[in-house]
Order: structure tokens, then C-alpha cells, then sequence
């Protein structure tokens, strides 16, 4: 946990913004299969929250998941050549791009599934490694799931040092919060008698002084705690599947962090948007050269 | 119609139900237009029939549930789930809920609830999103399953799902959505298909001879064009001539319709594109076992996925998935 | 909807407490097989709420769930030979104690799963029967279950005519509520923006009193309601399994209605209390003589 | 040990289990002191291990998801859910999560998670406490199927599920839990029972002359009563010797220990107590099929029950359940 930098945190959020619109670019000519969900709009999370993580710390992840990832680990050649299915992928490209899998992270595709996990894994860490904590990340649609409730009545009734992660982007695939969402997040996780914070805006530095003593006391009192991001998915919901209006995506753009820290320091911002666009091209010239992967089954399936 | 893709004659089949019968109604994720659900078989539904069609939050469990409550007051119920592998989420509303409502109050209480769900590989989607989960539902009392193919009309089969007051799953092979939807008649060079038993009964897929076939493979809807090239592959390499059985309905399944084919072939075939072990290849090889005993020249082959997860690169599928080199060499080990 | 009398209603509950002791002393004996769940000390919920319910309105019932069941329909023989799976039982005992259906009534031993179903119910009734609604009885113990909470979201989003009565007596089989329930019903009710009534205590008229805007207001707006009935459980939870303290029992007899209601107008209070026991009497000596149940199959499985 | 009921056998083996690792823990609805769950299997555990025992909320997914976030984290996890047909609420969490967590992530990743309940009729719960979900799970890759039996010790069978690394479920039948723990030894003055490969293998109950077998019987734990008590009305009416082998672990299922005395036998009968179709039955009688064709003089007999719910009263009951008169009838049929 060493203090990261603006230029760090600066870094990072390029390489995850040009990392994903490279995505969709391999998609568009053809080169992907499957299906990508893009975090653009969202890097800010992820980047705001890994620095107030250690190592011992545990991430869920969801199936918009990449910023999780890129912001823990910089490894944006494990994660391409895994959704590639190019060698050296984090998952032997096994996972792809929603079920990848290390040392402490790892994610999954069906929404809702991971947090009665996080209970269990932070329960885990209550007893062997006191004072870490389950980072969660889930989307605002994924509250229509039941699991939650389920996971977040345990947590609370047991201590779960759980964070539960909100990226609450006003939308689910196609469908608007308002559509698939009654009453409000904080209101539910008040009706568990779980501590809620809403962070609006995506000023890294800010975000992550006004969370830091939250999360210390998780870590402290064992308590669980949901953090909502109000924030805006920039992409579509994977790929060329948008159905909102001009004016959706206008304002969505209008709160980009990417417009705003370019403005607010030209030079330096160009310097380093350069640096990471040639870092992920970089990348993928070198996965996109690789042979395919290959699935090491150790192991026989039903022995 | 001519030209069609099956996600599109789907589709017109889901035009026609609602439009038939205004109390008739559909549920599922993100079904509105413009999008039309994820795989767009609800295009225009909405448009047209705005208030039959209701979109969800992500809650598939209770999604089913309304649907029951709406079933058990007289509705009929479509019901999207947006892939196949979340119907285990559901588990509960279609067993213990749906199912056994149908019977377990002492007089038959119909319910007209059916759920429709994308399947299956082949799309690099991953493991979550790629498992065919028919095995887990074969043999429920009262919960009919089927399977979307490219030679039996959607319409006719959810009609029918619908309408006979049981409970119904119907699954959607996903490579299937955008392959030209068929019906009946010549298919290529080689295969020609029939519904002889009708637009319920099982296609069958000949040569040209039925009478002197050496091998029949019985397979799903999503499985036929892996089975065809196979089929084709056999004639070339081993001189073998194969016919192919389609049901439309995979459980409750009717031997009948099979048992003269399967009485005359060399080689029995049936093809899951699932996990073996309890599941619809089992089953059928058992029940002609039982009915053809003595008849049959050697055991029914069952092929079946590898018991894995569905990987996500296209190269790591297609060592799981059932491909037709797997049909070829099970059919011609048998003969030998 | 005509209005009961005094009379009525201590008929009613008294009918209830009688066949629900019966039911204790007939497992007893040996004479019942299963299971039972009495709902002693609880009677007063379906009594006040019955009278409020029209003949189109829809009841779900669960595990605990004869009072619900005889407070809407006088039929405590169909009930008792349901679970003794005699002749003339509702289900002819197919389903027993737990599984019951008539036009307008079901109930089923899953718990949780009533909810999404009523969801489905009460959307049809507003379609075709508008001014209908569906009440769906569960207990605090079923909020643990991830459908509810669907449900809940559902049944506000679409304005779904919906009552669900929580019978919270404080316990879930065995487990306290506050083992079992972090935060509060209320409170999570508020989260999904549905009104929340809270009732005490067991007098029937003022309970009906107080809840028959709430409720006809659900028939106008369409909007779900949840009255919560703090409550008592008197018995075991099904049969000789009370893992309670003395003092915890003393408590929840304390509360009973039974003895309240006795003193205070004693003299009628004995009249009914003895002509219930009688019928209820004649209930089980008429029952008991009933040849078993015929399950008429007229339908083959999976034709 | 002698005089144990099979319950307290497998409360004995549950605290011989939390008492060997101190990282094994145990979840479940209601299973603390003094209650110590609904069948009482649980017993103590609470008291002797209060740091190992989670007594948790309605919520059976959520408890499953636990146990998997506890067992990824590396402890060995048991859950007890109350009634089997509960199961089905979480399908999501052991098909999706744990059974394909261990291997889609390119490497195993173990995960110690064994579900117990128990399961089938004939206590007069009624349909949603009764069922036998046994084939809903066959055939899932990486999840491995067990069922409780008077032979086995299931201290060893659930040490085998906790340790393989693979999730499980553990079927246990409610009759038995009642039932003498009989182990191996003589069980009346016609049966005998035996465990030749060990205390996981398959128990074989004989009449003494395991040789000359008219009828061999495959059926699991909570069947063998039932099919000890067809032997000997067939033994009595139709003068047949009846071998019955009862394996513990029933998926993935190991026919080779069983191959020999099926080869052997005039009728080989597989019973299951749940309805036909897609279930164990079928699954294992394709895999003897396939083994011994030729060798086989008639199709395997697979007995099941009717396919409906299991109704409440005990009369009604008696109907759908499998019955040691309706194995009878089956294996007499096929004699013929
Ligand atoms: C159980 C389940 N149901 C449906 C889906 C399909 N699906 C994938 S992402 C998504 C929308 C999720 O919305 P949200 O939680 O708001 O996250 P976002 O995509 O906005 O980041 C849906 C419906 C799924 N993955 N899992
Ligand atoms: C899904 C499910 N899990 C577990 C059970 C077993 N069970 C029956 S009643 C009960 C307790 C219910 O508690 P509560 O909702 O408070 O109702 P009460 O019994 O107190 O009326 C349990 C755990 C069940 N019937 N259904
Ligand atoms: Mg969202
Ligand atoms: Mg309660």
C-alpha cells in the first residue's frame, strides 16, 4: 500500500482506457470472439479504490471487470492474450474476459453469484488474516438479483469484512435503473443495517481520501460496507449493443474523466495518454503474435 | 417463409402467440425494443404488443415465479432467460413451483408456463454462459422439455409447449439463431428433411434411401448440422449411409416414432451436446435398448461433450463441444 | 365483505386454537403422520384480516398455514382430512398440511417462493379483476430467502396489488430473529420504497380497523403493502420441538389473546370456547371414521 | 459401533470431522444445541465446536455461496440444507460456482465444499419435502454424487467427499437415519453384507452364495432395505437368488466392481427412488449395456418410482415411492 501518485494514478486510467477501446477496435476487425464488457466511463473506480487494497485483500470481480484487474495487476498482456485465448493468458483462455482467476482475484459472469463468496471468503479472512477485507464489485442491475439480499444479511448478521463495490452507471444492458430498480441502494443496505456511502464524481485523489477511513474500518470493526459509485458506462453494454439516445450518451460523455484531466493539464495528460496508447498497442502486437493457448488439464474431470 | 434464419422464424412464432391471444404474455431481460433481448428473438414484440410484454430486473428465479403466478391465473407465459446456464437460478420456481403445482394440490391445476433459453457453445461466451442444461431437467413429472431445430417451426412447437397445460423449458441452440431456418425439403446436395409425423414429430433427415440406412443417429435440434456433416463425412470416408432423427420434443421422449429406423440401422447413434452421465443420451439409449432388445446388432453409441466446462477460446471449445470427427469415429468404432 | 360481529370473530379464532390443539394431542396419539406446523397463539392475524378480503382476492398461505385456511373458508373437516388423508380432504391428501389450494387460496412448503408468484397473481388480477389483490402470508424467518426480495422489487416497480403479511413471532424454527434478520422488516421495506405497517397486539377489531385504508388503498393505487404483526408462536414450531426457555414460552403466553379474552367477558366467552371445542370434536370423530383419501389421477405424467 | 442408528453414525462421523481439522466448518439452517439440526445430525457439534458451526438464515443459495467462498478460501465446508427438494434453490452456486470453479480458471482449483440433505419419502412431509433430487446433478463435471447407506460409515465417505477436492453433494434418505448402522456383517438370518473394496467401495449383500446369482441388484443406500426385502420375497415366491450391491458413491459412478456379478447374473435390476428418466437408472444400465453386451441375456430392468410428486399421506405415498413389490414384479417380469 505505498501511496501511488498522481502520474500512477494518471497511468493507470489510460492503460485501462486504451486497453478497452483497443478491445473493441480487435472486435470491430474481427479479431475477438465472444463477448467484452467495456469499463469506459468507470476506470476512475477501480483506480481509486486498489491503492487502499493489500496484498491479503480478496477482489470479486464481475463481467465488467478488466479496470478490476488492470488497476490490481499490470498485466494488461495476461489479460488480452486470456480474452485472445493467446498464450500466457492469466486463465490459459479457459476463462475469457468475465472468469479470470489469481491469487486473490477472482471474477465470474453470473450476476449476484459472487457476494454470498465474498461472505464466505471475508469470513475466512476474519479468522486467518485479520484485518483484510473482500473487495466486491456488482452493477447497479445486479441488485435485481436475490443472492444479495441473502449475502448481505449474513454479512451484516456475522461481521463480514466485506466492501461491497457498487458501479451504479444507470443502466443494466439495455434497461434503465429506474426500470429495473424500486426505491434507492443506500435505502436497501439502511433496511440491513449496513453502512452505505455514495461517492459521486471521479476525482481519484478525492474519492480515495473519502473512502480511506471507511475502509479502515471495515477492516477494524469487521463491519461490511457498500460503496456506490454513481457513474456512466461511455460504451456499449458489450459491443455495438448501445440502445440509448444521443443525449444518454451525451451526458454520459460530458462526465468523462478523460476530457476533463486532459484539459487540466495538457502537456503532461498528452505525454502520458501517448504513453499508454503506444504501452497497449505495444501489447497487442505482442499477444495478437502468439500462438494459441493451451488448456493444461492436470487433472481428469470425474475420476 | 423462404429465406428465413431461425432466430427470425423464432421470432415470427413469438408474433403470432401473442397476437392470438391478448392474454398471453412475456416475460423477460431486456426484451423491450429497440433491443429485443440479447439474442433480438423479441424484436418488435413490444412495439406491437405493448402491453403482453414486460421487461425484468435480473432476478431469473423470481422472473419464473411471476410467470407461475401469472400461469396459475389463466395466462399463458413465455418467459426469456437470457442464457441457459441461469435457468439454474430458476431451479426451484420450475421444479418445486411450477411442476409440481400441476399435481401435488390431488386435481390437475394447468399451468401454462414456458421458458425459453439460449444453449450451448460455439460462441466463445465462456463458462458461464455456454453449458447445455437439459440433463438437469429430463425426467421431472409434469415439465415438458423441447428443443428449437432448424426443420420444425418455433410456432407450432410453442404453440403447443403452451397450450397443453403443463409446465415447458425450450431450449435454443445459439449457433442455431443465425442458420437458415429449413422446414422441410431438399437441404443440400445430400440431406433432404421430413416431418412425417407431422410439425411436432421428429424431422427426419435422409439421403435419399431410409430403408437401407447403416447408421441412425438421434440428435437435438442444436445438434442436426453437426450430425449432417458427419453424416457426410461417414459416406465419404466409410461408404456408410446415415439417417438422421430429429425430435422436436426431447422429454417426455417418444421411442415410437424411432424404433423401426432404429431396429433396421447397423449403428444406433444418439448425440448430446452435454456432459454424459444422466442426461438425454443415456436415457433414450436405454429405453431402446429395453424395447429393441434382440433386434439390435450391438449397443446404442452415446456421444456426449467432454465432462468439462465450455472454455472460452473457440480453439479450447471445440476439444469439449460434440463436433462431427467425435460422431464419425464413435459410429465407426462400432462397426468394427 | 360483510362486517363479522364480536361473535364471529371469537368464534373464528376459537375454532382455530381448538383445531390447532387437536392436531397436537392427535400427533400424540400416533393418529398423524408428517409433519404439522400449529399456529397457537397466532389466530388473531388471519381472523382480523379475513373479514377485509373479497371473494376474487388471493390468498397464499404458508407452512403455518390452517388459519389462514379456516379464517376464509368454514371447512375445518376438508382441512383435517387433508391431513389425515382421509375422504373428502381439499387435496385429497395429496398435498396435506402444507399444500393446499382451493379457487382463490393456495399455499405450498417452499418458503419464499409464494412471493414471486403472488407478483404474478396480483399483475393479473389488476389486469382482469382491477380492485383485487393477492395477500401472501410469511413468516420473519422467510425474509432470509433471496425470492422475497425479487419480489419485493418486482411487486413495486409494476405496482402490483399485493399484501404481504408477515406473521413475525420472533423465531424461525429454532433460530431468534436476531440470529436470523439483520436490520428490519420495516426498514427493508423502505428500501424498495413499499409501505411498511407495523401491528401489535392481538385485538382484532382495532387491528382491522387500522389496517382497512391501508388496505383499500392497495386496491386503488396498486401499490404493494407489508403489515407486520408482531406476534407470538404458543406452540413447537411443528411437533415437540420447542427449544425455548421456560421464560421465553411464559412470555408468548402472556400475550396469548386466549386468556385476555376470557376474562373479559367470561361467561360468553365460555359458551363459545366450549361450543368450538365441541365442533371441533365432532370434526375429528367424523374425520377418523372417513376411509383414506382416493387420489383421482385423471391425468397421466409427462404424456 | 454396535447399536448406533445410522443417524447417530453420521453425527459421529461429523464430529470426528470438525475434530480433525479445526479449519472444517459446518453451515446450516438450525444447527445448534440443543436442536442440532431437523434430523438431529448435527447434535453437539455446536457445543464442542462453537467456532466451527454457522448456524445461518433461510437462504440456501446464500449459505452454499458461503461454503464456496469458505472452501475457496481453503477450508473443508460442510452445508446442511434441511429438506433435498431446498437443493434445488441452490443450483446456481454448486453447478455454476463450485462444480465449474475447479477447472475454469485453466487450473484446478479445489474447492471442499459438501452439501448434505436429505432426501425421499415415506415420512409424510408432503411434495415439497420429498423428493429424491438425486438426477437433477448427475453427470455435472466436477461434482461428485454420494448417497448415505446402513454399510457404509459416513465418516468415511464424507472424509473422502472433503479431501477429494472436488464439490459434492451427499444424499442422505430420511427412512435410515433411523435405521441400525449395520457396517458389514450378518444383517438377518438371509443377508449378509460385505465391503471387499474397502470402506468406500460398494457394500454386497448376499445370501451367502454370491456365485450363483439368479438376480443382482444395484441400488443405493436408500434402497437397499427395500431391495432386501424384494430378495426375499423372490427368494420365498419365485425361488431366485438375488446378489444386491449398494455403492456409496454413486457419481461419477465406478461400474467395475460390479461388472463381474451383473456378467454373471440371469437379471441385472438397477433401482432408483425418484422418477425414470435422465436419472441414475438409466445412466448406469448404459454403462453395463455397453460393458457387457453379449454377455447380457436381457436388458438391465431399471425400476424408478411413478413419475408425479410424492404426495402427503402415507397411503398415497406408498403409490409413487419405489417398493420392495414393484421390484418384484419387475425382476419376475423379466425372467419370463
Ligand atoms: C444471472 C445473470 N443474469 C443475466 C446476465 C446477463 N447480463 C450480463 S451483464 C447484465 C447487466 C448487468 O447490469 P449491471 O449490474 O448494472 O452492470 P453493468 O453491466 O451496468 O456494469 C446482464 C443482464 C448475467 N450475466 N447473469
Ligand atoms: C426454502 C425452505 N427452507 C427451509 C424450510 C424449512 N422450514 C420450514 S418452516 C421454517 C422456519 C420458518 O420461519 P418463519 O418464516 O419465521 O415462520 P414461522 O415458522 O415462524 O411461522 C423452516 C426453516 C422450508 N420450508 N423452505
Ligand atoms: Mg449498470
Ligand atoms: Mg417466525
Amino acid at each position: 500500500m505505498t501511496a501511488p501518485t498522481l502520474d500512477d494514478d494518471l497511468d493507470s486510467l489510460l492503460l485501462i482506457r486504451h486497453f478497452e477501446q483497443r478491445l473493441l477496435d480487435l472486435f470491430a476487425a474481427g479479431e475477438l470472439n465472444g463477448t467484452t464488457h467495456t469499463c469506459l466511463g468507470q476506470e476512475h473506480v477501480p483506480v481509486a479504490l486498489s491503492p487502499l487494497l493489500a496484498e491479503d485483500d480478496f477482489v470479486l470481480s464481475n463481467h465488467r471487470g478488466h479496470g478490476h484487474y488492470l488497476a490490481r495487476y499490470d498485466d494488461p498482456a495476461g489479460l488480452l492474450a486470456e480474452i485472445m485465448g493467446r498464450r500466457g493468458g492469466v486463465c490459459d483462455g479457459v476463462g475469457g474476459s468475465q472468469h479470470l482467476f489469481r491469487d486473490g482475484y477472482l471474477s465470474t459472469g453470473v450476476q449476484g453469484e459472487s457476494l454470498p463468496v465474498g461472505v464466505g471468503i471475508a469470513l475466512s479472512l476474519r479468522r486467518r488474516k485479520p484485518g483484510s477485507v473482500v473487495v466486491a464489485y456488482i452493477g447497479d442491475g445486479t441488485w435485481g438479483e436475490g443472492a444479495v439480499y441473502e449475502a448481505l444479511n449474513m454479512a451484516a448478521l456475522w461481521r463480514a469484512p466485506m466492501i461491497v463495490v457498487v458501479e451504479h452507471n444507470g443502466i443494466a444492458q439495455t434497461t434503465p435503473t429506474e426500470a429495473h430498480l424500486a426505491g434507492t441502494i443506500g435505502g436497501r443496505c439502511a433496511g440491513f443495517g449496513i453502512r452505505h456511502r455514495l461517492v459521486e464524481g471521479n476525482d481519484v485523489t478525492a474519492i480515495r481520501a473519502a473512502l480511506a477511513p471507511a475502509i479502515s474500518l471495515v477492516r477494524t470493526s469487521g463491519e461490511p460496507l457498500v460503496v456506490e459509485f454513481r457513474t456512466h458506462r461511455l460504451g456499449p453494454h458489450s459491443k455495438g449493443d448501445d440502445t440509448r439516445s444521443e443525449q444518454e450518451l451525451e451526458a454520459a460523455r460530458r462526465a468523462d474523466w478523460y476530457p476533463r484531466l486532459a484539459a487540466a493539464a495538457p502537456e503532461s495528460f498528452a505525454a502520458a495518454d501517448g504513453r499508454q496508447r503506444d504501452r497497449v498497442a505495444a501489447v497487442v502486437d505482442d499477444v495478437r503474435a502468439r500462438p494459441a493457448s493451451e488448456w493444461r488439464r492436470q487433472w481428469p474431470a470425474n475420476e | 417463409m423462404a429465406g428465413e434464419r431461425v432466430v427470425e422464424a423464432l421470432n415470427r412464432g413469438l408474433h403470432d402467440l401473442l397476437g392470438r391471444d391478448p392474454g398471453t404474455l412475456l416475460l423477460g431481460e431486456d426484451v423491450l425494443d429497440p433491443y429485443g433481448g440479447a439474442f433480438r428473438a423479441t424484436k418488435g414484440l413490444s412495439t406491437r404488443f405493448p402491453d403482453q410484454v414486460l421487461s425484468t430486473p435480473i432476478s431469473e428465479n423470481g422472473i419464473v415465479g411471476v410467470a407461475n403466478g401469472l400461469a396459475l391465473a389463466g395466462h399463458r407465459v413465455l418467459v426469456e432467460v437470457m442464457f441457459g446456464d441461469f435457468l439454474l437460478l430458476a431451479f426451484d420456481q420450475i421444479v418445486n413451483f411450477a411442476a409440481k403445482s400441476v399435481s401435488m394440490y390431488g386435481r390437475r391445476v394447468p399451468l401454462r408456463t414456458v421458458v425459453r433459453c439460449p444453449v450451448g457453445g460455439g460462441r466463445g461466451y465462456g463458462p458461464t454462459h455456454s453449458q447445455n442444461p437439459q440433463k438437469h431437467l429430463i425426467g421431472v413429472p409434469h415439465l415438458a422439455l423441447a428443443e428449437m431445430s432448424a426443420f420444425h417451426d418455433p410456432r407450432h412447437v410453442l404453440a403447443d409447449l403452451l397450450d397443453r397445460g403443463d409446465p415447458a423449458v425450450f431450449f435454443e441452440d445459439k449457433i442455431l439463431y443465425t442458420q437458415p431456418a429449413r422446414g422441410e425439403g431438399r437441404i443440400d446436395q445430400l440431406w433432404a428433411a421430413e416431418l412425417p409425423a407431422g410439425p411436432l414429430g421428429p424431422a427426419v433427415l435422409t439421403m435419399g434411401r431410409p430403408e437401407s440406412t447403416d447408421c441412425l443417429i438421434i440428435c437435438p435440434g442444436g445438434v442436426a448440422d453437426r450430425a449432417m456433416r458427419a453424416g457426410a463425412e461417414l459416406l465419404l470416408r466409410h461408404e456408410l449411409e446415415t439417417q438422421i432423427i430429429v425430435p422436436s420434443r426431447l422429454w417426455p421422449f417418444d421411442a415410437k416414432p424411432v424404433l423401426d429406423a432404429a431396429g433396421r440401422a447397423a449403428v444406433v447413434c444418439v448425440v448430446e451436446d452435454g456432459p454424459a452421465g444422466g442426461g438425454w443420451g443415456a436415457a433414450v439409449a436405454h429405453e431402446l435398448h429395453t424395447a429393441l432388445w434382440g433386434q439390435l446388432s450391438r449397443p446404442v453409441v452415446t456421444v456426449a461433450a467432454e465432462p468439462e466446462v465450455i472454455p472460452a477460446a473457440p480453439h479450447l471449445e471445440e476439444t469439449v463441444r460434440v463436433g462431427p470427427a467425435k460422431i464419425v469415429t464413435a459410429v465407426w468404432e462400432a462397426t468394427r
